[in-house]
């Protein structure tokens, strides 16, 4: 059987979303998904924290470095944060990462920030099917395989600019 | 007489301010001449890419490179002397971070070519004349290195083995990783030769910095009458001093300017701009999306401000296109 | 308590469980293990049928004996689940309960996917993000922390009264906190209880009394609660005592100020008779009221809207106990448990606009004809209408703002019975002819379905089809000056029109307007509709997500007296568990700054919500106070200089998540 | 707001009333429209049960005209008959919420070399007149308040119902308010949504009129001095019909029935020729009800 990873070398690309769930409203809400059997899209890989105030931009980013096609966080409806505040938190976080992901070049639609309660299993399956498609019209963002590339230019150049500037000169 | 240990200064994508922190040394320099060989310097003396080559592999005990990697000709070069050395440094910002020139990891080659020749209001070129690559001249082949669409950190293109921060580096941090050297009491492979402590640690005006900060708007700093008495993010100042390692002894600060980042992050962090992104936005005073994002407004250029020397080392690298 | 050095080489166990079929129909759990036993650092993998029973417990122990594991990870169900089972059972297998981590395969993969073989590969990239996570677990301390034995309940409905009595019996101190100016809550307003149709006042009044004279229980009405700070065994409670402008401490509730006020007649509607009469300004909700003790309405009293009263009611209180010059007063108190009653709303039979509610005065709802028939309500319990009319045929009209997509879904379980019981009512005080019309008779409860059968016997009308409207549209002489209580009879499949002189809304159950307030000020979840939300639905149905809070009767979801009762009862049996216990223990998941690495530039200080962090003046770095620290890490994620830790959740932790969610070949780790 | 108008064939025929006084109105009160263009029959209640992909294409096609008309943004496409309205309005739904049928009815559409994209919001000029406009804007303009006036606002069954988009779906109040910012009075009535009879009028006709009867017999017991409809279907079958009602019932019905818009351009002093009065079978009088808003003052 073949890994996420391999499955892309094989033409047969799914989109990888990391989703960041806090503990008791997204992760909960996902819970009670599975309890009441809301089937949905296999794409997104849940990694529990305590709060959405938890998700330091840089988890977001190594996310897209190591290869996620999607990112998702997921918290408590402003005003209802276990943690008070944690939330808002989050919220002027992502806003200034959604502008700079902007900036470089990330598609608007890889970074999802969603508000989904204990009692919205149901959102659970409609942001995750949703993000899957919404990602899979984009395509693989496939940043492990373009840095490999990036390290690898001088040779790349010298066979194709050389190559094709002797052609114009000869 | 033993033979003196042989060092090395290169440059790549740089602006020559490394070059002139060495000369900064000032006296000192002297008993760095007197310690060592020189056997390599393209700003100061007249050795060749060739004199190198003759060298034995790891004869030279220290290369330290500046600057970014962003044609060919840098990172043969890099290459070369990285096998003819025992150890590599990555001399000052451009090299340990990818620096100001990793900006241009925001643009395309293309774009960045068309711009310079074509574009940028200092230009006068009507037939849109680009270098040409090979040129012949009284029959000799005289050659251009290729640009690179992708600019990179000296660590990206060959194995350091150590880094010393700053833009430029700091005369004292300079003595001090030439006497390691030289006394041979080295640290762990991989180490910044700085303070692995943020700069606040010895910011002069870090006393007047205010526990319950709030932003409602960021200013620039040539925009504002700068208390130079007070903490710059308290007067709304964007300042890196926070996410930056320190060890420059808050030279800009004591001038009045805002830490912009050149020292890079500390050992703990993977990315700095994502650090003090995190940082900031996070003592924003609004709640609400659009209260947020007006204030958030007020910082115009976020890669620019946050990525000013970290760009190529930052976890996305440059812009995806 | 913080290791950093990790000198001792990784040795992982790895149990996938098959949850019987749960788990392993969908998810090949053979591949799962044998994959991850390829994995670096993983000394044994394997699967068994049921890791949560004794023997996978066990098998666990065991294999940390024979093999010497040093990490333990176990793929099942969700950590919110088993997380504690899993860790004990770690302990008692002599390895700090934090080398355990828990990959959930169960809510997350198998109940939610179809495609086996996507959901294997989405376990084994899980299991994965484990493995690589575990390497840099550290052993930690459980921090318990002691419970105050006092309990604070709010709301003195049936169920506050029950659990506050259940706890002051057993010896423990209980603030009774409630909002009106008496407690009683609903049921004081029934007239009879079903099926058993006792009085309802005859059964409560006693415990009333009984509240207000235990010397464990402060009963503080006409109160609320206004902030609520600390956590578990130690919540620190500000509580708003409205001013009554009457001396609690003097009145002895001889009602002879409400005799000799200026008002002849009341003019306000009265609350308890859900405005069926008028009271006087200064009043007492009913006779039986518990605390015994008037009010005055600043609203509608002279003296407050003019200060030009006589003020004869000063007069006519030989114990000086009115006092215009009361001010609200903020009471301070600390408890270890909080015990939520706070009840439910009557559905607004407005919004069913073609039931004529508010339109035609002989509409009523249930809870204003329970007031009609009480021999203590306005009418003295003889039924005249709001036209004078005596009625000879009465409709009742099921599920009004029940089982209804346009307003609540849900059925609030109590209407078909306290229908049934009306229905006896009404035609034990009028004869008149009754017809109920339902959807279901839903009578499930012991002796209920019985009480069917005597409503039966009694020839109450049933009609099985619901109401489409409620009109005075006359088409038949025989119909003129009547409502015609329109519907479809599905029993016999035509549309009947049937004229009666009183129609009777059988209100459903709704949560209180302000829960959404209430859930954010206790920090708890409500469910969908609004109801609180418990912590398991079925084995945990008092709980709440958040520790120390419990919640009983009608506030966690439709209920009748029994079970708010039995509700009330469960809650105050867990609030005493832990004050016997007399400590919980917490998650170590606190922040703490490294501070070496500190540089003083306290980002960290402005944004926590608890103010756990400050600042050391001598070493000019900030400290985290881990009593205060509720380990929600925004600080940890704020830190530019990466200074904060969080346990449990260290950013290396998450990494390497990160990492082995997405990595495609694995690598060794550290 | 500019709106997109879809006058449909009833309009045109035995509803030019309707689409007169339509027009009065919304050019006195100064709302901007243009004419779908190369509009075509809705399809109407029929068409849906014989093929109903069909049905759908024949529909959507309007919508589809309309996103050619109107280059970018939600268009509000203006359906002053109910039976439109709901077809229009039901078609709209449909290709939103099932993404089959709007393949289908694309893949219709494509041979035309239409394509339709969902940026048309279907709605009823009464909608458009009380919840866009505005009640007190239109109160603001009324020159001849009618005092006294007791109107019956009859909705029928297609305009909220199944997709109660404006209002109540069985109580309907919309026309009430728009009634009483006229300065008249409402009736209370509870047969505001019951059938008319449809167009049984036309086919069982015993049925038809049985269902007619009610809903005039009931207004006209109220004291309604007017019935007030939204639908031309509804306005011709209860004003053209009482007579024979009265032949068979041995009823006395006597009332007029107008359209609501009609009823604004009378309260804005528009004449009776540019709201198409004279098109109705029963004028009502109104004249004594019309008092000059100085007049009102005094009064």
């Amino acid at each position: 059987m073949l890994t996420a990873g391999e499955q892309s070398k094989t033409n047969t690309w799914e989109p990888r979303i990391v989703a960041f769930f806090c503990n008791w409203c997204t992760y909960t809400a996902a819970d009670l998904a599975g309890v009441s059997r809301l089937r949905h899209a296999p794409n997104a890989r849940i990694i529990r924290v305590m709060c959405s105030g938890r998700v330091d931009p840089q988890f977001i980013l190594d996310a897209f470095s190591k290869g996620a096609d999607g990112v998702l966080l997921g918290g408590c409806h402003p005003g209802d944060c276990h943690y008070m505040e944690g939330n808002y938190k989050a919220l002027r976080r992502m806003r200034l990462l959604k502008r700079m992901l902007k900036d470089m070049g990330i598609e608007e639609h890889r970074f999802r920030l969603e508000w989904i309660s204990a009692s919205e299993g149901e959102r659970i399956k409609t942001v995750i099917n949703e993000m899957t498609e919404q990602v899979r019209t984009l395509g693989p963002l496939g940043l492990p395989k373009k840095f490999e590339e990036w390290d690898t230019e001088m040779e790349v150049l010298e066979r194709t600019v050389n190559g094709k500037e002797e052609a114009v000169h000869a | 007489m033993p033979e003196k240990p042989k060092v090395t200064f290169y440059w790549c994508a740089s602006c020559g301010g490394c070059e002139e922190s060495v000369v900064d040394l000032a006296e000192n320099i002297l008993d760095v001449v007197a310690a060592v060989d020189i056997v390599m310097w393209p700003v100061a003396m007249d050795f060749k890419k060739k004199d190198v080559e003759a060298m034995e592999d790891k004869s030279i005990l220290v290369s330290m490179i500046n600057g970014a990697i962003r044609t060919s000709e840098q990172e043969e070069m890099a290459k070369l002397m990285r096998r003819k050395s025992q150890l590599v440094i990555a001399y000052g910002s451009c090299a340990h971070l990818g620096g100001i020139p990793g900006l241009a990891n925001q643009f395309q080659r293309e774009e960045i070519l068309q711009y310079i020749f074509e574009e940028s209001p200092s230009t006068v070129n009507p037939q849109k004349t680009r270098p040409e690559r090979k040129v012949m001249t009284n029959g000799n082949a005289v050659t251009l290195p290729n640009f690179f669409n992708v600019v990179r950190a000296l660590d990206q293109v060959i194995d350091v083995d150590y880094y010393l921060p700053g833009c430029p580096p700091t005369p004292k941090l300079l003595k001090q990783a030439l006497d390691a050297l030289l006394s041979g009491n080295l640290p762990e492979k991989g180490t910044v030769l700085a303070p692995d402590i943020a700069l606040c640690d010895e910011c002069p005006k870090k006393d007047t910095k205010p526990s319950d900060l709030k932003f409602t708007e960021f200013k620039r700093p040539h925009l504002v009458q700068i208390d130079s008495a007070t903490c710059l993010l308290a007067q709304g100042i964007v300042c890196m001093g926070p996410a930056t390692r320190g060890g420059c002894e808050g030279v800009c600060i004591s001038g009045n300017m805002p830490c912009t980042g050149c020292f890079g992050p500390t050992s703990r962090v993977k990315d700095q701009g994502a650090k003090i992104l995190s940082a900031l936005a996070s003592q924003v005073e609004a709640k609400d999306e659009k209260g947020i994002d007006a204030t958030l407004a007020t910082i115009p250029d976020p890669v620019g401000t946050f990525y000013r020397y970290g760009l190529p080392i930052s976890l996305l690298r440059r812009k995806n296109f | 308590m913080h290791n950093y050095e990790q000198k001792e080489a990784v040795r992982i166990g790895f149990y996938i469980c098959h949850c019987g079929h749960n788990i392993a129909s969908i998810v090949d759990v053979k591949a799962v293990a044998e994959y991850v036993k390829s994995l670096p650092g993983v000394v044994v993998s394997c699967e068994y049928k049921y890791m949560c029973s004794d023997p996978g417990q066990e098998l666990i122990q065991k294999d940390i004996h024979e093999h010497s594991l040093n990490r333990i990870i176990v793929a099942s169900c969700s950590p919110l689940l088993h997380e504690h089972t899993f860790r004990t059972a770690v302990e008692k297998g002599g390895l700090n309960p934090y080398y355990f981590q828990m990959v959930n395969i169960r809510e997350d993969v198998s109940w939610v996917h179809t495609d086996a073989k996507a959901a294997t590969e989405k376990s084994k990239d899980l299991a994965r993000a484990a493995v690589q996570r575990v390497f840099h677990h550290k052993a930690l301390e459980t921090k318990h922390v002691k419970i105050h034995p006092d309990v604070l309940i709010v709301g003195g409905g049936i169920a506050g009264i029950h659990a506050a009595l259940t706890l002051a019996n057993s010896g423990k101190k209980v603030f009774l906190v409630e909002r009106q100016p008496t407690i009683g809550g609903h049921m004081a307003m029934f007239d009879k209880t079903f099926p058993t149709l006792d009085c309802a006042a005859c059964i409560l009044t006693p415990k009333m009394s009984q509240v207000k004279n235990h010397p464990n229980i402060t009963l503080w009405t006409y109160s609320e609660v206004t902030k609520v700070d600390g956590y578990v065994g130690n919540y620190k409670i500000t509580i708003k005592r409205k001013p009554r402008y009457i001396n609690e401490e003097l009145c002895v509730g001889c009602m002879d100020c409400i005799e000799k006020c200026v008002y002849k007649e009341g003019k306000t509607p009265d609350e308890f008779n859900v405005g069926l009469s008028k009271r006087k300004p200064v009043y007492i909700p009913f006779p039986q009221a518990t605390p015994q003790i008037v009010l005055i309405d600043p609203e509608a009293c002279i003296e407050f809207k003019s200060g030009r009263c006589k003020k004869t009611c000063v007069e006519a209180c030989d114990r000086k106990a009115i006092d215009f010059n009361q001010k609200e007063e903020m009471k301070e108190i600390e408890v270890g448990t909080i015990i939520l009653a706070t009840g439910y709303h009557t559905f607004d039979a407005k919004r069913v606009p073609f039931y004529g509610y508010g339109k035609y005065p002989n509409v009523y709802t249930s809870l204003e004809v329970e007031r009609l028939v009480n021999a203590s309500g306005p009418t003295g319990g003889e039924l005249i209408l709001r036209d004078g009319r005596h009625p000879k045929t009465v409709g009742i009209i099921h599920c009004v703002g029940s089982r209804d997509k346009n307003t609540n879904r849900w059925c609030s379980r109590t209407c078909c019975m306290y229908s049934l019981k009306l229905a006896h009512l009404l035609k034990e005080h009028t004869e008149a002819e009754v017809y109920n019309f339902y959807i279901d008779i839903r009578a499930a409860g012991k002796s209920y379905e019985e009480f069917y059968d005597k409503l039966l016997d009694e020839n109450v009308h049933f009609i099985r089809g619901r109401v489409a409207e409620v009109s005075d549209w006359a088409v038949r002489s025989s119909e003129e000056g009547k409502l015609i209580i329109r519907a479809e009879d599905t029993m016999i499949g035509i549309v009947r029109r049937i004229p009666v002189d009183m129609v009777v809304l059988a209100v459903g159950m709704e949560p209180q307007s302000d829960s959404q307030d209430v859930r954010r000020l206790f920090n708890i979840s409500c469910s969908t509709e609004g109801f609180f939300l418990e912590r398991h639905p079925k084995l945990a149905p008092v709980d709440t997500f958040t520790d120390g809070i419990f919640i009983a009767g009608a506030c966690q979801g439709p209920k009748d007296i029994p079970d708010s009762v039995a509700q009330a009862g469960a809650a105050a049996a867990q609030a005493l568990t832990l004050i016997d216990t007399g400590e919980i223990e917490l998650e170590p998941n606190t922040a703490f700054v490294v501070q070496d690495d500190c540089s003083g530039c306290r980002t960290c200080l402005t944004i926590c919500p608890y103010n756990a962090i400050s600042r050391d003046e001598a070493k000019q770095k900030a400290f985290i106070n881990e009593a205060l620290c509720k380990g929600c890490g925004t600080c940890v994620a704020a830190c530019p200089s990466g200074a904060i830790k969080q346990n449990l959740f260290e950013d290396e932790m998450i990494f390497s998540e990160i990492n082995g969610l997405l990595e495609n070949t694995p690598v060794v780790c550290c | 707001m500019k709106y997109l108008s879809y006058p449909g064939c009833s309009l045109r025929s035995t509803g030019r009333a309707y689409e007169e006084s339509i027009v009065a109105v919304f050019k006195a009160l100064e709302i901007e429209y243009e004419e779908l263009k190369d509009w075509n029959c809705c399809g109407a209640t029929s068409y849906v049960s014989i093929d109903e992909t069909d049905a759908f294409a024949l529909a959507a096609r309007n919508l589809a005209l309309a996103e050619l008309q109107v280059a970018e943004g939600t268009i509000n496409l203006i359906a002053p008959c109910s039976a439109c309205y709901l077809v229009l309005s039901k078609t709209e739904r449909y290709l939103e919420d099932y993404p089959d049928v709007r393949t289908n009815v694309n893949a219709k559409l494509d041979k035309a070399g239409l394509h339709y994209n969902g940026r048309v919001e279907v709605r009823h000029p009464l909608d458009v007149l009380v919840n866009d406009y505005g009640l007190e804007k239109i109160s603001k303009r009324v020159k001849y308040p009618l005092k006294g006036l007791k109107v019956a606002s009859y909705y029928g069954c297609q305009v909220v119902r199944p997709f109660a988009k404006f209002d109540h779906s069985h109580y309907p109040v919309t026309m009430d308010k728009l009634v009483q910012a006229l300065g008249a009075e409402p009736v209370d009535w509870p047969l505001k949504t019951r059938c008319c009879g449809g167009s049984l009028t036309g086919t069982t006709q015993e049925a038809g009129l049985r269902l007619n009867r009610l809903l005039l017999k009931e207004a006209q017991k109220r004291g309604a001095d007017i019935m007030l409809t939204c639908c031309p279907l509804c306005q011709h079958n209860l004003e053209c019909y009482q007579e024979r009602i009265n032949r068979i019932y041995q009823e006395e019905i006597d009332i007029p029935v107008a359209y609501f818009t009609q009823l604004i351009g009378v309260a804005l002093g528009l004449s009776e020729k540019e709201l198409g009065m004279q098109r109705l079978f029963k004028k009502p009088s109104l004249e004594k009800f019309m008092h000059p808003k100085g007049e009102m003052a005094h009064a």
